[in-house]
This record gives structure tokens, C-alpha cells and sequence, in this order.
């Protein structure tokens, strides 16, 4: 059935703009131009379109950065599926929900369909002609230091793009922003392995140790991390690995662990710290100023400390003692603290001791093209803006793929900093938030409308190149694809360089051609060539990877005893990452929103998530309304109680709660970014994202909480329906 | 040679009765004593003890209608099955015999009732026309006794209607 | 219809089927859910979504239960009394189970749903009047009624999103059943190749749109039948026979080698579903 | 205890009296009736509204499939049970108590089986194709699934009603003729001689009427059986836990038994009051009808005992916590309130002095039927509340208006085919009371003095 590789002329006949293209959106495809319905005889068809027959076309899913390669089913014209590329090491051929949802932000029905400026609160529909006139008089007139670019994680020839204009009008103002992010981590693994973001082997590993890293879920490449969680489980010749999640609240990936300890919040580093004195003394030789700088951690005083009781701790210990190779990975739980990076440095030194460097922790693949390596986002920069805006150092700012309205604390109060830019033009999707604040909006093409080349921040082997091309004719003529206006952009600036193309196409066609030889299609004719980058989707690169600090150092390892209590705001607010909502950009998609939250099994709302305990010290029960008040504010939200998290912690899901964006998204929850306190890591100086005090109180009326589980929650009252037996009993090895 | 209808009223049953077996035992020219009806508001098992046995067929059409309803019931229902190879019932047989017989069973009666009262219509000789001579009186509480005969026999009939105390004789010329 | 033909093949109208005596012929499709590799991502249901033209029906009507996942995601605490859900949670994907002897089949008034040549139980949409007598005899309540006309519901399917609707799957009107087919629109496209191609179904050449979605690989998919079929492997291994209501892993003496079962056996409704136990290890 | 009806009655003037009860209604007859078009006017209004927007209205949900409409479609069933079998019954067994009191309940039998029907309809989802469930012969030879408890159900409805409805009718001839020769006047008049076939009650028509009416009696007895049994079977044949139980055909067939008699004990009260039939529905008659009610109502008592009890000592762990949750969850009240109406109240019944108080009986025939209501919803509620799977159960979702106002609507729809009925034809049955009266006392007809007076 799947059918990947057609000829070229046949394919520009879908993605040429036209004719054919019409023609080809038959079936109930109202045509963009005049809203006619348009029904096709197929009498004259490309010969490789068969009327009810899917055609594949290779892609990249752009619902996150993970940069999954995807193949869209396309019949009469429409984008119908999207199925995971088997040829892309990333997915190979697997999908998450999230990245199924993609059609639905393509289809969306709240898309900003042309280019709006705004006129007193109401945005006016103009040409792009005039919009791109506009930008640029606006541009000339501000002095070039004053021009910033606000945008997500960007990589490959947009970000080449993006990079000459910024050149070109003078300015070095570019801030990437992401909301959720491993940021801290990366910094921390700079320091301890020499490089941001290793590449981890599940799959060699016996034990993996997750300080709070989603990987199964929200974390750097959860696809990808299935895909070696899978055969991690399986196990070297049947010996079935085993997950340990150390975390205050429960990811997914913890409700999937063996074992999950529920840690006293910020304590993660003391635990590792404690694993590695425990292994020492169960004779794992490590380097003396290890060994001093870890010796206070003893059992007891560690076990104290975390929460985490002396049993498991030995457990623990013995088990990362016997089974090696294993893996020890520190993510958003362990980050999350003004003393965060001391946390990811504790669990990475427990990584070195135990010498998985090398062996489950790799160097990862280095990118050939630096100018297209991604650039990840973080919360910091959003900071630096937030100053400068303040500074009036910024005068026009250009928003793309960042909604720092909806996403940043209530302290930012990003709103109101907006409002001192004389003009920002939003690259939008949705009228989001962001878009609402801007003085000119102009619609971008869908992920499925435009070209592009995508290169992930997580490399699943070596480097590689994700193509990212239109999986169907525009739905809305007045959007325009990122390339395209940067291009146009460019052509005010310097138009000799780039008059010569007449779009993004032909500009990224070009600029692939011209290092085909590097992507391996050295004495391939430049049109074969291209037909194949197309129809793979996926160019694998030639790259050295460069290596790994593995000498472990407990250098400037400082961390400080657990949080002393607030009386005021005696509970701690952990803002869960949910697989379902992320930063919530793609709240507005309704199969998301449906989609029940795996731990909770809520649809369409937020919820506060606490453990029994605190229910019954606050005197709620399921479904009461509270509010959950920090300094910073306070929002309303439905209590959830469940024991896959800590007593002291109370837990709100982020991506709820929009002002904006579209009928599926606004109104529906409450946004917990708002009411974070501005606590910053010492070293990275990133949002701390955990360190929220909150108190949380009964705010009156009790609603049925809108779930998929029954009354019976849980509980299979006896039925044998979901079954488990210990692992020591079964031979995986034998198995199928 | 003409027909006259006679119809007595009678108020008490036993002169009706005793009337009767007069008229059969006095055998008056030109009268058959099959030819007398008795008309009545209630039914008189004792009546039709004097009137002779009448015999009574309904009960064949019922076991007729009955076994047929059955019958007609399982073919069909099971020569309809027999076309389900396409929509197999999973791990029951095509024709399963259970819930065919609860199904025959409920056409056998169905069956016995409706030829029943087809059998009844036909036995009584419904639905009818009504005969010359009727009178309200015997919807109420009287019994009346129609008889046919030749004119010869009309005052014999009457001498025995007057007899018995007949509240009311009413006469009339037949075809 | 006719009596000789009742009278002529009497015996094999007496016959069950499917039975042992009379498997199917050419294809049996069947599934295996390793549970130990499920996550609950939740990637199957969208994955459902996307390809059944299921309607994303709303907070308001979800929370009256009307809710469409063919495919959903169950998940479970085995944490009786203990403080924290230590040992995290159970998920498990629950769809129709295609049972072999399918309780919702016998029950429905109109036929409107079978078993089809194949061992799948069909649902015809046009023939079903919406009696919903197939669900309440459905021990795992997999089955989904359209108690709206979703078509024309407001924000079901606003334009364009109308334009994704998988035009191989029918857009199911109100007042009918619907269910997990196992993807029959695609099982249909892979047996007409094979027909046209003179061979049957290869394993692995037709995936169901959850099996194929799934991250970890954790369904497999394929016709029980043909021995190289991983699933018929699977099923093979852990010993689980289609038309037994007790299984090898039932009887304790090796029960413990084996990880495969099915939902509610002992209801005898030999679903064609086997989902592989949880593992959980005992040293930490 | 006296006789069952006065025996220097005339026969004249049980013709009158019943006659009577056919002339122009009181205000107070108009009055009911409209109130009973009101309320069907609500239910027609709550299905146009479901109909229209679909069976999500009614507020089911993939749990909950069924609802008030199963539960009250197997109350009215279950109501048309008394008439006809109490009437075939006592027929055979020449009871002649029943004569004064069995054709008002005959008609119940054919209304409430009539709206019984309705509800079917109403439950469907897609009404406009119900068609399908009858076997007709098509091209395509696609048929019925004979297999489906519902397709019996189809049959043995249509059976028990044609059948209920000849009996009805057959049994009405002689007095139709009655009408016919008293009513002389209007469309009534042609329509009693239209319907009395031109009945004579010559000897031929009283022999073969009296076989007739015999067989008919004989079918029927078995037929109600069946009928309710096969209801019974909806539930029994499924593997709902709480329904696939053995001793549901004889405990549906006694709950039938059982609200009929109830309702025939309201309706008694009723007419005796509004058409003045104190000569002929005598206490005597009530007394006996209220002992039957209490020996049924015991009857009832003990099958839910055995229900209960062999669920609870059965191995069937499901069905046990179903019996639980019925008794202890959300469903609580109701589940014992149905105890009490239905176990527990019908004991004042078996106290002499209540059995011919009618102002009481009335009031406890209404509870009695509440009760009997209330026992169809604890087997369709809480059963889908709580089934096999305990992921889907459901304990919050309970019936919307639509759903009561179409139950609401029933009531008056029964009421509204009642009331006409007992105004165009004859409530009591006019020759069986004189055959009651003759049978003692051929010798008082004859005193011409009686005739015509009082």
C-alpha cells in the first residue's frame, strides 16, 4: 500500500501551484478562491493518482521539536493521516498523539486566514503586499539594534534565513524562547559530559534511573525514547530492564516504573549524591574527592532527607551495583529548583561513577552545517527580552512559533512589556494570545502547506536532515510559509543575493542541490537527486561525534538541605508537562483535548492533583472546587486525588487556560504559567519552574469531575481484567 | 305452496321449553322441527337439550389453524435462517432449534385463535342478516321461538304459542 | 429460501460456526497486547480518531457518557492500601475483542451485526435501528452509540476540518452502534492486493491503525491462521487457545512461564484479543 | 360473606344500568380526558424533540443504553397481564365473580399492551427504520435475527394482542347486539350493528359462541405466560450480571400478575364510583379480587426472595456485588422502597376489615403499582450502573425529562384510550350478570311486577 517513491514532474503537479492542483482537490474540497464546491471528473489525472487509492508523502511532524519523520496520506487532494516514517531512525514508522493531532491544527477552523493589522482593538484584513511594505518601512525607520526576533526552537534553512536577516538589517537580537524546557539540564550536562544533550541507550541499559524525566511522555524525544524503552524492557537476551522514577508528582513514565519513589521535592541531588556514598560502600571505587565530597550523605540522613525510606534506597543501590551497564537521567523534577543545575550535576556524577559514560551515555552525532543546527529554546531569553523591552531598547519585534503572553508568569507580566514595543508583527497560527497583542498579524502556512528542512536537537543515530514539504495545496490563500516571507524579507534587504529565487521552494531546492555532495548524492543529476531527498524525507548526514567527559568531578558541588516549610504557603505547586497539552500550543486541537490525560483520565479541563493525605488535611474530596493561590496570584481548578504524588505537593497540568486561540482551547481550564513565582536557578538563571509555593483553599461549590474512569477508579474489584505477575517469573527471552 | 315465519315471546323459560317439545312431539304437517330457532339473551344449555343435538364443528378449525400456524412458523422462520451463512451468528448453529420453538410456539396459538374465529364466524353463520322476525325483547330478558311452516301449520303453532302463555306472537309471510 | 434447501443441508445448518470443526477458512484476525510494553501514551486512540472519522464529541456530552474512543485507554492501581502508587500504574488498551462467540451478535433484532468469514464482528451500520441491545449484552461495553447526528453537530467537524474524514470509513449518522473494526477498510484493501496478486494476506503487510501508531510496538496485529504470523506465534506460545475458556496458564503448575490471557474468559465469549501480563520486578 | 350480586335484579334493568353508563358523560368525564390529552401532549412533544435531535437527549450513555422507556415498557406489559389471564383463568374454572369485573379489565389488557408498544418505538434510535424487525420477504433475503429476545418479544406482543383484542371483542357480541336493539340513534347505532354481526342469540350462535369463547380462554392462559416469560427473557438471556438469572420468567410473570391485579382494584374503584356500577362491582367481588391481589402479592415476595438468595449463595461474584450495589448505592432508596410497596404494604390487605375499604384499596392499589414500577427500574438502572466492567460503570447518569415526560405521557395515553372505550362500549358485561342472576333465580325474572321499575 504505501507507495513512496513517483516520479518527479508528477509530483511538482501537486506542488507546483497549479492547475492540477484544483483539479486535484475534488470530494467535497471547497475550493479557497471563490468557496465553490468543486467536483472533479478524474478523466485527466496524474497517472500516479488513482481516485480512492491513499498516496504516501514524506514529511516531518512539527508538533514538537523531536522532529519525527512522517508520511501523510493524501487522496483527492487532502491530507487525510499521518503515519510515522519507517526510514526515519528517530520514529522509525511509530507516532505519538500529539504528532496525529497534526491534521487537525492544519484543518483547523480558528487559523488566521490573511494578513491583519491592527486598527484600535479589531484587526483589519490587507494585502501581503502591503503587510511586507508596512514591515519593512517600520524596520527602515528603527534603528537596527532595536529590531528583535522573538521565535521557538528554530533550525535548518529557516533559521539560515532568519540568521542573514538579522545580519542584514543589523541586529543580533534573536531570542529563543520555549516554555518547557530541558534547559538547566543541558547546561548541567555541558558542564559534566562536555555536550547538551548526550545520546542516552536505553536500550543497553539494565536500569535506568529517571529523576523525573518524561521521557516516555513529554521529554526531548518520547517517540524515539519508546522506541528504546521497547527493547529496554525486552531486555539483553531476556534479562528485562528495569525503570526506577525518583519524582515528587507521577509522569507517565513513572507510572510505568518498577519502582516509584516519591521524593521530597528538591532533594533529588541529595538521593544521588546518597546512591553514590551507599555504592561506595558496597565497594564501587570512585575518586577521592567523590568519595570526600559525598561521604555527609549517609543512609539515614539521605533517607531523612528525601523521604525516600532505607529500604529502597539499599534496593536502589544494590541494583545499580549488580546490573551494569545502567543509565541515570536527570530531567524536569530534578531541574526544576532555584538550585537545579546542582541537582542535574549530582545525578550526572552518580552517572560517571557508575561508568555508564560510554557505555549507555553517548557522544551524540555533531550537525555538518552549523549555520542549520537548532538552536533550543529556553526560559532565560525570554527574560533578557523582558529586560531590553523594558530598557525601550526594543522597538519593532517579530513573534514566531513563541506565545510568551499565555506561557510566562504573571510576574513578567508580558502583556503589559508588549505593550511599550511600537510594533510587533506576530507570525501566527491562531489568533493566540500573542497575536492578539500584535500590531500586525501575518498567517503562516500549516506544517502541511510549506517547505522546509528540519534538523532535530536529539539525533536518534548520526546527524540527520528532516525534509518538511506540502502535503496538500494551500487550505487558505492568504497564509504564507515562514521561508517564503523571510525570503521576501531578504529581497527588500538584499535583493541582488536573492532576487533570483522566486520562492522558498526554489530557494531550498537550490540551496540542497548546492551541498548534495555532502548529503551523499555527489554524482547524482541535481533533479534525481532532489526527487530522492523528497520522497526519503529523511537525508542522512555524514558526521564525526565528537567526545565525552568522563573523568566524574564533584567540583562546585553545592547542595542545599531540603526546603525549609512556609507557613503561609505550606504546599508546593509542580506544574505537570502533560503529553496531551505540552506548553499548550496545540490546546486548540479537540482530539488532544479529548484525549484523556493517562494518569487522571480527565478530558477537557484542568485539574489540581493531590495525594489523599492533603485532600484530607484540606478537607476536599474529588470534584471540589479550590483555589490555588501563590504570591503571584491564584487560579480555580477541580481536585483530583490520587497517590502517585508527594503529600507536600499539589500539581496543576500547564497548556489549560487560554484567553485566545480558538474555540476548542479558550476558556477550557485554568493556566497555571500565570501563578509562578519569578524563582530563578543560580547557574542558568531559567525560570525554576517547581519552586512555586502555593496554599490551596476550598473555593465553595463540588462539580463532577468530566474523567474516563468510573466510580470504581482504579480498582478492577476483583474482575481479572488488567493483570501483572513479577518479572522474575516469566523468560522473555523465550517469548515471541 | 308459501312459508309464514312465526316468532313467540315467551317470559318464562320452562313454557318456552315445554313449548318446544310440544312443537316436536306434535307433528304438524309441513313444519320441520329443524327449522325452529330459539332465541334467547343468555345461553340455555338446557334448552338445546329438547331442541335435540346440533352438533358443534369449531374445534376442528382450531386444531386446523393451530397445527398450521406451527407448522408455517418453524419452515419459515427456518428456511429464512438458512439464508445467514452470510451473517453468521458467532458460536451458535445457522438454525438454532431454541429460539425457533419459542417462535412456533407463539404462531401456534396465533394460529389456533384467528381460525378459531374464522371457524366460529362460519359455524354461526356470521355475519348475518337479519331474520324476518326479531324482537328487542329477546336482547332483554325474554326468549323467543321462530318457526317456519306451511300456512296449514300457523294455527297450530299459534294454539301451542297461546298455550304456553307466548307474551306476544309475531307473524310474517316468508319467501 | 426454500425447503429443500432447509431440508437438503440440514446438518450443516445444525453446524456451529465457527467451530472447530469448521475454522476459517483463509483469515482469522487477531491481536496481542503486550501490556508490560503499553505506556498508556495514548497514541492508538488519537491514532483511532484520525483514521475512524471519529467525532470528538465535547466536555458536555463526554461527561454524559457519550464519548466515542473505539480504542481506549484503562488504567489501573494496584496499590491496595500502600501509601504511594509505588509500583506505578496498569494501562491497558481496551477495544471491541472480536469475540468468536460474540455476545452482542445473537441479541441484535435486526442482524445488524455478524460474524463475518474472517472472525470479525461485524456492524452494519444501515441495517441497525438502534436498539443498543448489543451493548447492553457487551461485557466489556466496547461498543459506541451515536447518540447525536455528529455530522451535523456544531464543532464536531466545523470546515474545513471536514476535509480529514477518512473517505474509506463511513461518517456514522445518529441513532446507530458503532465499534472497533480492526481497521476492516484496510484489512479490505490488503486482501484485494493479495486476491489480485493470486496469494493471501503476508504478516505484517496490513497494520491496524493503533497497532501501527503505537510507540512501543506493544500490539501486533495479524491473521491466526498462518503459522509465520507473529501473533499466531504469540498466541501459540502462551498457549491460548481461540475456542477454550480455560487456558494452559490457568492450570497452576505452569501457569507461571506464561504471561497471555484474555478479559472476562470465563464469560465464553473467546475474544480474539490475548493481552500479555504486566511484569513488574521484584528487587527493587 | 354475601353474595356476589344482588339477586332480585331484573334483567331489564341490568341492561339499563349498564346502558346507562354509555349516555352522555358528566363534566367530570371531560375534565379526565382532556388532562389525559394534555399529558399525552407532553409525551408526543418530548419524542418530536428526541426524534429530532437524537437519543442523547434522553441522557443515556454507553453504560446506561437502556433506560425508563425498557423499564416502563415491561411495567405496561406487565399491567395487560391481569386482565386477560385473571379473565381466562376464572372462566375455566367457571368463577363467576368475574363476570361483573372482567371486560373493563380485558380493555386494560389491550390499552396497556398498546402503550406497552409504544415504548418499544420510542427506545429505538433510528424509529424510522423499525421496520426491520419484522420478517418481509426482500430481494436482498436479509431477515430478522430470530435469535434476538426482542424479535420474540415482536412476536409474542403481536400474538398477545390480536389475540387479547379477539377475545375482547368475541366476548362483547351479545352485548353489542344489546346495544344495537337499545341504542337507536347516530353513528352508534350503525357502528353496534356493524360490530354485532347481526348477532340474534339464536341457540346456532350461543353453541359455537361458547366453544369459541372457551378455546380463545384456553390459547390465552398458556399465551400470557409465554408473553411475559419471553420478556422475561430479554434480561435472562443476556449475561448482564443481576439479569442472567433462572428464576426471572416466573418472577416477571408473577410481578405481572401481581400490578395487573393492583390496577384492576383502581380501576374497579373507579368505574363503581363514576358510572355508579355499585350492583354490579359489589364488595363481595372486591373482597375476592383483593385476597387473589395478596395471595399474588406474596407469591411476587417469594420469587425475589429466591432471587436474592440464590444469587447471594450463588459463586456468580458479579452478580452478588451488583445485589449489593442495589441495595447500598446511589439506587438504595428506590431499591427499598420497591421492597416496601411491593412486600411490605400489601400485608394491610390481608386484614378483613381493609378489603372492602375502598377510599384505602384505592390508595394502596396506586402504591402497590409504584412499587411494581419501581421493581422494572431497579432491574434496568442499577444493572447498567454497575456491570461486568467496572472501568465503564457509571453511577451518576440519571433519566432526563424527555425520558419522564414520555413516561409521564404513557399514563395518559392509557387513560385517554380507557375513558373513551368505556364510553362506547359496555363496561360490565351485561349476559354473563344475568347469567348470574338466572342461574339462582329463574323464579324472580318472572315477576313481570320488577320489570322496568326502581
Amino acid at each position: 500500500m504505501i507507495e513512496n517513491s513517483f516520479n518527479r514532474r508528477d509530483f511538482l503537479k501537486v506542488l507546483g501551484w497549479g492547475g492540477a492542483t484544483v483539479a486535484l482537490s475534488g470530494c467535497g474540497n471547497t475550493s479557497v478562491e471563490d468557496g465553490r464546491e468543486y467536483v472533479t471528473s478524474y478523466v485527466e489525472t496524474a497517472d500516479y493518482i488513482i481516485p480512492s487509492i491513499g498516496t504516501y508523502f514524506n514529511s516531518t511532524c512539527a508538533q514538537c521539536d523531536a522532529g519525527c519523520g512522517i508520511m501523510g496520506r493524501v487522496r483527492e487532494g487532502r491530507v487525510l493521516k499521518l503515519e510515522g516514517n519507517p526510514d526515519s531512525p528517530i520514529n522509525s514508522g511509530k507516532m505519538c498523539g500529539l504528532g496525529q493531532a497534526g491534521v487537525q491544527a492544519h484543518y483547523n477552523p480558528d487559523r488566521v486566514r490573511e494578513p491583519l493589522l491592527r486598527n484600535g482593538d479589531k484587526g483589519e484584513a490587507i494585502t501581503w503586499e502591503k503587510a511586507l511594505q508596512l514591515v519593512n518601512e517600520k524596520v527602515a525607520s528603527a534603528n537596527p539594534g532595536s529590531v528583535a526576533f522573538l521565535t521557538g526552537g528554530v533550525s535548518g534553512h529557516v533559521k539560515v534565513l532568519l540568521k542573514n536577516y538579522l545580519d542584514a538589517i543589523g541586529s543580533d537580537r534573536h531570542y529563543v524562547y520555549e516554555a518547557v524546557a530541558p534547559s538547566v539540564v543541558r547546561a548541567a550536562n555541558k558542564k559534566a559530559y562536555g555536550v547538551e544533550m548526550p545520546r542516552l541507550r536505553l536500550d543497553r541499559a539494565k536500569v535506568v534511573v529517571s529523576f523525573g524525566a518524561d521521557f516516555l511522555g513529554t521529554w526531548v524525544s518520547p517517540v524515539h525514547f519508546s522506541r528504546q524503552y521497547a527493547k529496554f524492557r525486552k531486555g539483553v537476551n531476556g534479562e528485562r530492564g528495569v525503570l526506577v522514577q525518583v519524582e515528587s508528582k507521577m509522569t507517565i513514565t513513572g507510572a510505568n516504573a518498577d519502582r516509584w519513589l516519591a521524593i521530597r521535592p528538591g532533594t533529588e541531588g541529595i538521593l544521588a549524591l546518597g546512591l553514590i556514598n551507599a555504592l561506595i560502600a558496597a565497594g564501587l571505587t570512585v575518586p577521592a574527592e567523590v568519595a570526600a565530597a559525598v561521604k555527609d550523605y549517609t543512609l539515614d540522613r539521605v533517607s531523612n532527607d528525601t523521604g525516600v525510606s532505607v529500604e529502597h534506597i539499599g534496593k536502589l543501590t544494590a541494583l545499580l551495583k549488580d546490573r551494569s551497564p545502567s543509565l541515570v537521567i536527570a530531567g524536569g523534577a530534578a531541574e526544576g529548583y532555584a538550585h537545579g543545575s546542582q541537582n542535574a550535576a549530582a545525578v550526572a556524577l552518580l552517572n560517571q561513577v557508575l561508568g555508564n559514560v560510554g557505555k549507555t551515555v553517548e557522544a551524540p552525532a555533531s550537525m555538518p552545517f552549523p549555520q542549520m543546527a537548532p538552536i533550543t529554546g529556553n526560559r532565560s531569553s525570554l527574560q533578557a527580552l523582558n529586560d531590553s523591552i523594558a530598557k525601550d531598547e526594543v522597538k519593532v519585534l517579530f513573534n514566531c512559533g513563541a506565545n510568551p503572553v499565555y506561557s510566562a508568569p504573571a510576574s513578567m507580566n508580558m502583556k503589559e512589556s508588549l505593550k511599550k514595543v511600537p510594533f510587533k508583527v506576530a507570525f501566527a497560527h491562531y489568533m493566540d494570545e500573542t497575536a492578539m497583542e500584535a500590531d500586525l498579524v501575518l498567517p503562516l502556512n500549516s506544517s502541511m502547506e510549506d517547505w522546509g528542512t528540519v534538523v532535530p536537537e536529539y539525533f536518534a543515530e548520526g546527524a540527520q536532515l528532516n525534509i518538511q514539504q506540502p502535503l496538500m495545496e494551500k487550505l487558505h490563500p492568504g497564509t504564507l510559509g515562514m521561508g517564503d516571507v523571510l525570503l521576501a524579507l531578504l529581497k527588500q534587504r538584499r535583493p541582488a543575493e536573492y532576487n533570483g529565487y522566486e520562492d522558498y521552494y526554489a530557494y531550498l531546492k537550490n540551496a540542497m542541490v548546492a551541498i548534495k555532495g555532502a548529503l551523499g548524492g555527489e554524482n547524482e543529476d541535481d533533479d534525481v537527486f532532489w526527487d530522492s531527498v523528497l520522497s526519503q524525507g529523511v537525508v542522512k548526514l555524514t558526521s564525526s561525534s565528537n567526545a565525552l567527559v568522563s573523568s566524574a568531578s564533584a567540583a562546585g558541588l553545592q547542595l542545599p538541605p531540603p526546603a525549609a516549610e512556609d507557613g503561609t504557603y505550606p504546599l508546593r505547586l509542580i506544574p505537570a508537562v502533560t503529553p496531551n497539552m505540552r506548553d499548550g500550543r496545540h490546546a486548540n486541537e479537540p482530539w488532544l483535548q479529548e484525549s484523556p490525560d493517562p494518569l487522571t483520565t480527565i478530558v477537557w479541563d484542568s485539574w489540581v492533583e493531590m495525594h489523599p493525605k492533603t485532600a484530607a488535611k484540606l478537607g476536599v474530596v474529588e470534584g471540589d472546587i479550590v483555589e490555588v493561590a501563590s504570591k503571584n496570584g491564584a487560579i480555580k481548578g477541580q481536585v483530583y486525588v490520587f497517590s502517585g504524588i508527594h503529600p507536600d505537593v499539589i500539581s496543576v497540568p500547564l497548556g489549560y487556560g487560554h484567553e485566545a486561540m480558538g474555540r476548542y482551547s479558550k476558556g477550557v481550564g485554568a493556566n497555571a504559567f500565570k501563578i509562578l513565582d519569578p524563582v530563578f536557578d543560580q547557574q542558568t538563571g531559567e525560570l525554576a519552574m517547581y519552586e512555586t509555593r502555593v496554599k490551596v483553599t476550598k473555593a465553595g461549590k463540588r462539580v463532577i469531575v468530566v474523567k474516563d474512569e468510573g466510580p470504581a477508579g482504579g480498582n478492577q474489584s476483583g474482575r481479572r481484567i488488567a493483570l501483572r505477575m513479577a518479572s522474575g517469573k516469566v523468560n522473555l527471552a523465550e517469548e515471541v | 305452496m308459501s312459508q309464514r315465519h312465526l316468532l313467540a315471546l315467551f317470559n318464562d323459560f320452562d313454557e318456552a321449553v315445554a313449548a318446544i317439545s310440544e312443537l316436536r312431539a306434535a307433528n304438524i304437517k309441513g313444519f320441520d322441527f329443524d327449522d325452529l330457532i330459539l332465541k334467547s339473551p343468555i345461553e340455555h344449555p338446557e334448552v338445546e337439550t329438547v331442541l335435540g343435538d346440533r352438533p358443534i364443528k369449531v374445534q376442528w378449525f382450531t386444531l386446523a389453524g393451530a397445527c398450521m400456524g406451527g407448522l408455517l412458523a418453524f419452515t419459515l422462520v427456518a428456511s429464512a435462517q438458512a439464508n445467514f451463512f452470510s451473517q453468521i451468528k458467532a458460536g451458535k448453529p445457522i438454525v438454532p432449534l431454541p429460539p425457533d420453538f419459542v417462535l412456533t410456539y407463539e404462531m401456534f396459538i396465533l394460529g389456533g385463535v384467528f381460525i378459531t374465529i374464522l371457524g366460529f364466524l362460519i359455524c354461526a353463520g356470521l355475519p348475518a342478516k337479519r331474520s324476518p322476525l326479531y324482537s328487542a325483547k329477546v336482547s332483554e330478558d325474554q326468549i323467543g321461538i321462530l318457526v317456519k311452516g306451511d300456512e296449514a301449520a300457523v294455527t297450530a303453532f299459534k294454539a301451542i304459542f297461546t298455550k304456553h302463555k307466548a307474551l306476544e306472537i309475531q307473524e310474517e309471510a316468508g319467501k | 429460501m426454500s425447503i429443500t434447501n432447509l431440508l437438503q443441508n440440514w446438518s450443516d445448518f445444525r453446524q456451529q460456526h465457527p467451530s472447530d470443526e469448521r475454522p476459517h477458512q483463509e483469515y482469522k484476525w487477531a491481536m496481542s497486547i503486550d501490556l508490560d510494553l503499553c505506556t498508556g501514551c495514548n497514541a492508538c486512540s488519537v491514532a483511532c480518531y484520525a483514521e475512524n472519522n471519529l467525532p470528538a464529541v465535547g466536555k458536555e456530552k463526554f461527561s454524559h457518557g457519550h464519548s466515542h474512543h473505539w480504542l481506549r485507554i484503562e488504567r489501573y492501581w494496584h496499590n491496595e492500601d500502600r501509601e504511594y502508587a509505588d509500583q506505578g500504574a496498569q494501562f491497558l488498551p481496551m477495544m471491541c475483542q472480536q469475540c468468536e462467540a460474540a455476545p452482542c451478535e445473537t441479541v441484535c433484532p435486526v442482524g445488524a451485526t455478524n460474524h463475518t468469514a474472517d472472525g470479525l464482528n461485524s456492524q452494519v451500520y444501515n441495517r441497525c435501528v438502534g436498539s443498543r441491545y448489543c451493548n447492553a449484552n457487551c461485557p466489556y461495553k466496547a461498543r459506541y452509540f451515536n447518540w447525536y447526528d455528529y455530522p451535523t453537530t456544531a464543532d464536531v467537524w466545523p470546515a474545513p476540518m471536514e476535509q480529514q474524514l477518512n473517505p474509506d470509513v463511513t461518517v456514522r449518522g445518529k441513532g446507530v452502534m458503532e465499534k472497533c473494526t480492526f481497521c476492516v477498510q484496510r484489512l479490505t484493501v490488503a486482501k484485494s492486493n493479495a486476491r489480485t496478486e493470486g496469494r493471501s494476506v503476508q504478516d505484517g503487510e496490513v497494520q491496524t491503525a493503533c497497532q501501527q501508531a503505537c510507540p512501543t510496538g506493544a500490539i501486533s496485529f495479524g491473521n491466526l491462521i498462518d503459522p509465520e504470523s507473529r501473533v499466531a506465534k504469540q498466541w501459540e506460545k502462551q498457549q491460548v487457545k481461540l475456542n477454550h475458556d480455560k487456558q494452559a496458564k490457568d492450570a497452576v503448575h505452569d501457569g507461571d512461564k506464561l504471561r497471555g490471557y484474555r478479559i472476562l474468559e470465563n464469560l465464553r465469549t473467546y475474544p480474539s484479543v490475548m493481552y500479555l501480563e504486566q511484569l513488574r520486578e521484584g528487587a527493587i | 360473606m354475601g353474595k356476589d350480586i344482588r339477586e332480585d335484579i331484573a334483567w331489564a334493568q341490568i341492561n339499563k344500568d349498564v346502558l346507562k353508563s354509555l349516555e352522555n358523560p358528566k363534566k367530570l368525564y371531560w375534565v379526565i380526558l382532556l388532562i389525559a390529552i394534555a399529558m399525552v401532549g407532553v409525551a408526543v412533544g418530548c419524542e418530536i424533540y428526541q426524534y429530532q435531535t437524537g437519543m442523547g437527549v434522553s441522557n443515556k450513555s454507553n453504560s446506561h443504553v437502556w433506560s425508563l422507556y425498557i423499564a416502563t415498557f415491561i411495567f405496561w406489559i406487565g399491567m395487560s397481564h391481569s386482565g386477560t389471564l385473571l379473565s381466562a383463568i376464572l372462566h375455566l374454572m367457571h368463577a363467576d365473580w368475574r363476570k361483573p369485573i372482567y371486560r373493563f379489565a380485558e380493555a386494560m389488557t389491550t390499552f396497556s399492551l398498546m402503550t406497552a408498544g409504544l415504548f418499544v418505538l420510542v427506545h429505538l434510535g433510528r424509529l424510522w427504520m423499525v421496520y426491520y424487525v419484522m420478517p418481509y420477504p426482500n430481494e436482498r433475503w436479509v431477515w430478522p435475527n430470530f435469535q434476538s429476545p426482542l424479535v420474540w418479544d415482536m412476536f409474542a406482543i403481536a400474538t398477545y394482542l390480536s389475540s387479547s383484542v379477539i377475545f375482547l371483542y368475541v366476548g362483547m357480541i351479545p352485548d353489542l347486539a344489546i346495544c344495537r336493539d337499545n341504542i337507536h340513534a347516530g353513528w352508534r347505532k350503525k357502528l353496534y350493528t356493524v360490530l354485532s354481526l347481526g348477532w340474534e342469540g339464536t341457540d346456532r350462535q350461543w353453541r359455537n359462541f361458547r366453544i369459541t369463547y372457551l378455546t380463545i380462554a384456553c390459547f390465552l392462559i398458556p399465551l400470557a405466560v409465554s408473553v411475559h416469560s419471553i420478556v422475561a427473557s430479554d434480561f435472562a438471556m443476556s449475561n448482564m450480571p443481576g439479569w442472567h438469572v433462572t428464576s426471572f420468567p416466573p418472577y416477571f410473570v408473577a410481578g405481572a400478575l401481581y400490578s395487573g391485579c393492583a390496577a384492576i382494584i383502581t380501576l374497579f374503584v373507579i368505574l363503581r364510583y363514576v358510572f355508579k356500577f355499585e350492583e354490579y362491582m359489589t364488595l363481595p367481588i372486591m373482597r375476592k379480587l383483593v385476597r387473589l391481589t395478596f395471595a399474588i402479592a406474596m407469591v411476587w415476595t417469594y420469587l425475589n426472595l429466591i432471587e436474592f438468595s440464590s444469587v447471594w449463595y450463588g459463586h456468580d461474584q458479579t452478580a452478588k456485588d451488583q445485589l449489593i450495589f442495589k441495595a447500598t448505592g446511589p439506587y438504595a432508596p428506590y431499591f427499598w422502597a420497591m421492597i416496601f410497596f411491593g412486600s411490605i404494604l400489601p400485608l394491610l390487605l390481608a386484614f378483613k376489615r381493609f378489603q372492602t375499604h375502598l377510599p384505602l384499596l384505592f390508595v394502596v392499589s396506586i402504591l402497590l403499582n409504584v412499587g411494581m414500577w419501581l421493581e422494572r427500574w431497579m432491574i434496568i438502572g442499577p444493572s447498567f450502573a454497575h456491570g461486568h466492567y467496572p472501568w465503564t460503570w457509571d453511577h451518576d447518569q440519571w433519566p432526563s425529562l424527555v425520558q419522564w415526560g414520555i413516561v409521564f405521557g404513557s399514563f395518559g395515553w392509557f387513560t385517554l384510550l380507557f375513558m373513551v372505550f368505556c364510553k362506547v362500549f359496555p363496561s360490565v358485561s351485561m349476559y354473563e350478570v344475568k347469567e348470574m342472576v338466572y342461574h339462582r333465580t329463574l323464579a324472580l325474572k318472572n315477576k313481570p311486577a320488577v320489570k322496568g321499575e326502581h
